[in-house]
């Protein structure tokens, strides 16, 4: 046997083992990775683009760009095409912009049902309409059916931001708001794989956030800064990646209350019985953010008036010690150290 | 007061130097996941065991499970297999290589594979300890298709414990629970025996705290018994029907441990009346000629210290491939392929 | 080792299958390991790992161990 | 047998069968489908997107997306990378943007040699380099190998313009110029695929056309139109498909000099031998474009000047009778139309 | 003066009414690509024979190929087959849903793929006149791989034109010069006898105009002879050598033509000592058992006019189905389904 | 129907295929139905159809033609 230096599964989860090719197989290769402020190496939900000399704005302009892979491609609460316009807006949003248009690149094998392509565009339209955003241009590829298997979505996004929110942006006090409940979607999706065919009616949360984020984006300080201080949507490698990933970028530490993260019981059953971790359990409707304290109170009501926020809760604190680490603090009260997932999360008997 | 804070209040007032061995893999999870050890006395000491029976699959067995994909057989597994590293690559990587490698939750989901699928064969890379093996054991009880066939991994936990007694650095033991539900306790009798406290234990926060209660109050006492801490679930004398289908199925032979060697009667091999769902037997051919194909360069997994390390004699960062050679991402010994062995634990919370 | 996790059985499907209920997740299991000694029910508690009921979950001796567990403290 | 409705090769063609399917299963079923002047409607290369009010600039903003799935992944002349960055970055060109900034979503097959991917990721940087963008931000996904079995690159692209191009522009007397010969690219990487295996030294003009293209931009009328009415880039469907479409949407007829239309003799065999049509085969470094009279000479004096643009060539110009129609004038000087592809332009033998 | 322009004289100095058919793609894609309609004297008609073998491919064997691909088998073909309707779908349809079927530029390709796949059946769908017909021929003589056969679906040309000429209302022929280089232009002897004017002509404008110019030569002299006037490729008696190898194959026999019907002695048959690659005989249980699941609704085919438009008797917009049934992209007749066909051209280029 | 196409022979590989020049595409060819009659060395001129070689091309009956139509003209 010879081993090949070969792309796995884990390579596209969110986790170490993709961060690693991503920093050496993509950032080590590329040599322009700026138009702005926020570029390819910030690895942030998106980028932004300096504006032309002659422009004279207050705004920044936001782009963005998501492949979804889905399967299968109808599922409990949404499917590919929901997905596709949901991450991308979400994408937009948590980097503090308004979204305003989407190119959408459609590639899709030979063999697929027309029908079952218009119900997703369909699907597309229903949430782009729901999030406010224009599809306006798009590209269309068939691949024959031995090459690929069923439909992949490209969504890119444009968007304009008065306050650029970054993923580093954490301070020491800040609390730390989740929107909802955890793990809906990757649960959802799972439990309808072959080889596990769980019953549950339990929904995948997938939603735009534009709508449940807009009144708390317009929140500043007397000097203008935004209330949120760094925002991310936990999709995949869920809740433990994103805290993770914004704790290491904004040399903070993180403490999380365990008992005050919302997390359905099916949930909690599905991984209790796969042995998964739900930290690490993909979420495509939820984000998750830094806010100044003296405006958590306000953030967090303004959440639970919308009905994307209801389940939104302060689930911990940016801590100045502990640097780059996030740390939960259990039922009985101890503290163990949350970690960014390795790769894929893989369904355990032990 | 909450019962973990009374059974907390309770081992402070007994606390005594102790070191505690668990060895199950859901009893690290509870604890790691409680974070059980930052808030127990620094002198109650809790170790990892060889508790998980997917890390210490030898390497030769992932090889021959990738050998049978290779040949075209679809191999079924259960998802804790697919990162485990043979020789030159793991499961995921023979499945990305473009072989048909399927995760299933149950035995029962590999049957339905084998059934929707009656012109290829399907092997069930069947491991595990003795919780595992009467499932695999009833399964063939019922006649399975004649496409389906096992590649058994099966270990069996006392002979191991005992081998690690040998020059050992524990004092006293947590009893595997799901185990034990199987097993009965009596099996762990033998411990008691030689004079290690030993406690079968459930797997909430007040289950295993309450384990240990019990063996610092054995420990104080100086008056080592079996007990059981779990008689919700675990019979004193097990679960009878089960080690009748695992002993019609299966013979106890010697088997091999990642990072242990081989250790008398630790295994379950096939009876040969089941010898046409013997997936050693059915694809002798296959695999032979992969035999004939290998040799294997064990210069790295000569040097992992996972013997020494599970016998509490060593801690990682004194094996010369930890951190270097030796990482989650690529992992050598068991103590580093699990998610609850050391090794990982110590590179993944220690920020080397 | 060996996760396992509580469920509650919601019906019976044939002899040796039942549809068991884990805390809003359905799933069919396999209870070849435990037929015979007791009565199986819809109501009942097992004990489920990799898809086969492996115990039946006692409540009498749950209470039992709390019980126990206030004995060992009144000791002191 | 029964029927499906299904989709074909056809529909990813770039002819009237994957107009079809665009108009009918994606343009009818979007709802919002522009956010400035040029939108989904449109079809154009790219759409362009209205600033927010308080913007103060003579600027516009362009977008275009593109996924790629070539085979094979590298070809005489190029590889999937350079394709990727070409292929966006023209399409900001044609539509009179300076391109500036491209995101990059990579879809890979678990199996997928690493270094395969690097080299792909090195001639994207490259080929960026030479365009002058930065590659800002990206995604990495990875899916089952039976689902997938190579890889798909998804660029999409930001330009700010000073004055947009359509492709509906074309006014009678324009002059329609072609910026070098036609079918390189297709011809070169039919000649490689299974049951064709022709030798040649052809290779695809797979290339970056916002320098070539960059001071015939610059050129305005006194009232500070620009010189250049119309332009595409004639990918998919070939030189057919994209000055019909000009012709459609500009209302016009066009009439072209078939003697004059550069061709290489390596692609015109290659023509003859398999029954196709040169015409219908795809560029990825042309640009066909309408050009006011008066300045037509100006504007292949620049292309000439260009190593991409030597053999360009005025090729026909624009008529106000036989509205939609492209006429193409024969050596033996008749004129006969030359017909938007149907689909995929497949290797005959009668 | 350019060689066409000098031509273009001629003929407009001769020029008479007269209706000339080509029987050749490849004739009409030069007539069509030059524009040469447009330049000749509107008294000189140029018609479409049915000289595309792939589109006269009937239903049932388009049908047949999807059958054998739908059971596993890997099925080879020019491109221009994938867009021939079967009864309910085409090549490329099946393709799409997942069939193995692959275009090939020879059939030498073809055998390529068979040798590369020597445990799968590989069948080339044979189509086409004379010209291509020896090229199957002299695969067949050098014993071609087991697991490697021919559908063949072969049409004969004089046969065709013979069937025609019964209530034509045409006056003069250009004759195929590809399929005269192997039959050489004897076999069209008979049309001069029956007093039709023919000329074998090349593919270049030149050809074509010159052998127009011949035409009308003899049309005024009144005088119908078979004319070579493509000689530097078409010799008297063609390629005699390519003659005896399809003579040593293929058997003449009766043959259906979409849109024609069946016509006597138009096709090619492989001789019994070939059965072993002739892909009717090797996958009788597939064909068997799909012709049982099969009937044909042949409403829309009945419909079809192709047969007057190709006598020269109709127009395409007076058959029922044309522009809304049958379109370049629904094709139902041979007429659509082929680029140079009568039905295709006037829907593209008539903007109905 | 039927395309062909002329090309030259610009190497012989075996006893019945050979390299063909098509004006910048080469692409080896089948010569068995032209083998045998004459002798088919590099530089010769063929008609390609489907990958076969199914006639030598003349350039003396070509000339011959364009004499003809001199001919016709000066018919006239
Ligand atoms: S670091 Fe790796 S090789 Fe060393 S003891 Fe641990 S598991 Fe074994
Ligand atoms: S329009 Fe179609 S159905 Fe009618 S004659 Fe032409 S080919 Fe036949
Ligand atoms: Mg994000
Ligand atoms: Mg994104
Ligand atoms: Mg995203
Ligand atoms: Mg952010
Ligand atoms: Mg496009
Ligand atoms: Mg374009
Ligand atoms: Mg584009
Ligand atoms: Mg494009
Ligand atoms: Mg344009
Ligand atoms: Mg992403």
């Amino acid at each position: 046997m010879t081993k090949k230096n070969i792309i796995t599964m884990e390579h596209g989860a969110g986790g170490q083992v993709m961060q690693g090719l991503i920093s050496k197989s993509i950032l080590g290769n590329i040599s322009n990775r700026s138009a702005g402020t926020v570029g390819l190496d910030d690895l942030d939900d998106g980028a932004t683009i300096a504006l032309p000399a002659d422009f004279n704005s207050s705004y920044e302009i936001v782009i963005t760009t998501d492949s979804h892979v889905v399967k299968p491609l109808f599922f409990p609460g949404g499917d590919i095409g929901k997905l596709a316009v949901c991450g991308t807006v979400n994408d937009l949003t948590v980097m503090g912009a308004r979204p305003v248009a989407l190119t959408c690149a459609i590639v899709v094998s030979e063999g697929f049902e027309r029908e079952i392509l218009e119900e997703i565009i369909q699907s597309m339209d229903l949430t782009a309409k729901e999030a406010r955003v224009a599809i306006v241009t798009g590209d269309t590829k068939t691949i024959p059916r031995n090459e690929l298997d069923s439909i992949i979505i490209n969504t890119s996004g444009i968007g304009f931001a008065p306050r650029i929110i970054r993923d580093n942006g954490l301070s020491p006090e800040d609390m730390i708001i989740l929107t909802g409940t955890i793990g809906d979607h990757g649960i959802s999706l799972l439990s309808h794989r072959e080889g596990f065919n769980f019953n549950t009616k339990l929904e995948s949360d997938v939603s735009p956030l534009n709508d449940l984020l807009e009144k708390s984006l317009q929140i500043t300080t007397h000097d203008g800064r935004s209330a949120i201080t760094a925002m991310k949507d936990p999709t995949r490698g869920g809740l433990s990646a994103s805290i993770n990933e914004m704790t290491q970028k904004s040399n903070v530490g993180v403490i999380l209350e365990e008992e005050d993260i919302p997390i359905k019981s099916a949930v909690r059953s599905a991984c209790e019985m796969l042995g998964l971790d739900p930290y690490e359990i993909a979420n495509e409707g939820k984000a998750i953010m830094g806010v100044r304290p003296e405006y958590a109170d306000e953030v967090l009501e303004l959440l639970h008036s919308h009905k994307y926020g209801k389940d939104a809760a302060i689930i911990g604190k940016v801590v100045a010690e502990h640097q780059g680490k996030v740390l939960l603090r259990t039922p009985i009260g101890s503290l163990r150290q949350l970690n960014m997932p390795v790769g894929d999360p893989i369904p355990r008997v032990c | 007061m909450s019962m973990e804070a009374k059974l907390l209040k309770s081992i402070c007032d007994r606390s005594r130097p102790i070191r505690i061995m668990h060895i199950c893999g859901t009893h690290e999870r509870t604890i790691s996941r409680y974070g059980l050890r930052n808030v127990l006395p620094k002198e109650i000491e809790i170790l990892s065991g060889p508790g998980c029976p997917v890390c210490v699959t030898p390497v030769e067995d992932i090889d021959i499970a990738i050998a049978l994909a290779r040949s075209g057989i679809i191999i079924t597994s259960y998802g804790d297999m697919l990162r485990v590293p043979g020789s030159s690559m793991n499961l995921m990587e023979a499945r990305s290589e473009g072989c048909d490698i399927r995760t299933v939750y149950s035995i029962d989901d590999a049957i339905t594979i084998a059934k929707e699928h009656p012109s290829r064969d399907v092997v069930f890379f069947a491991i595990g300890f003795e919780t595992t093996a009467p499932t695999n054991a009833a399964t063939l009880l019922r006649k399975p298709p004649k496409n389906f066939s096992l590649l058994t991994s099966h270990r069996l936990i006392p002979p191991a414990l005992l081998h690690l007694l040998d020059e050992t650095n524990i004092d006293a033991f947590i009893a595997p629970g799901h185990v034990c539900a199987i097993t009965g306790i009596q099996p762990y009798q033998q411990f008691a025996d030689l004079g290690f406290p030993i406690v079968s234990a459930g797997f909430e926060a007040n289950d295993v705290l309450l384990s240990i209660l019990m063996l610092l109050e054995q420990s104080r006492l100086g008056r080592p018994i079996v007990e059981n801490a779990y008689p919700s679930v675990v019979r004193r004398k097990g679960n009878l029907k089960a080690q009748e289908m695992m002993a019609s199925v299966f013979d106890v032979a010697d088997a091999q441990w990642r990072g242990l060697g081989t250790i008398k009667n630790s295994g379950l091999k096939l009876k040969n009346e089941f010898a046409d769902h013997d997936a050693v037997l059915v694809h002798e051919n296959v695999i032979r000629s992969y035999k004939k194909e290998t040799s294997y360069e064990r210069i790295n997994v000569d040097k992992c210290r996972c013997a020494d390390i599970l016998k509490g004699k060593e801690e990682p960062d004194h094996c010369p491939l930890f951190g270097t050679d030796c990482t989650p991402v690529t992992p050598i010994g068991s103590c580093m392929v699990s998610q609850e062995g050391m090794c990982y634990n110590w590179y993944q919370y220690r920020n080397v | 080792m060996c996760i396992a996790i509580p469920g509650k059985i919601t019906k019976l499907l044939d002899e040796y299958t039942a549809m068991v209920d884990f805390g809003g997740v359905e799933r069919k299991v396999n209870l070849d390991l435990i037929t015979g000694s007791e009565e199986i029910i819809p109501g009942l508690n097992i004990l489920v790992h990799v898809g086969y009921a492996i115990s039946i979950i006692s409540e009498d001796e749950r209470k039992e161990i709390s019980e126990i567990l206030e004995q060992l403290e009144n000791d002191e």
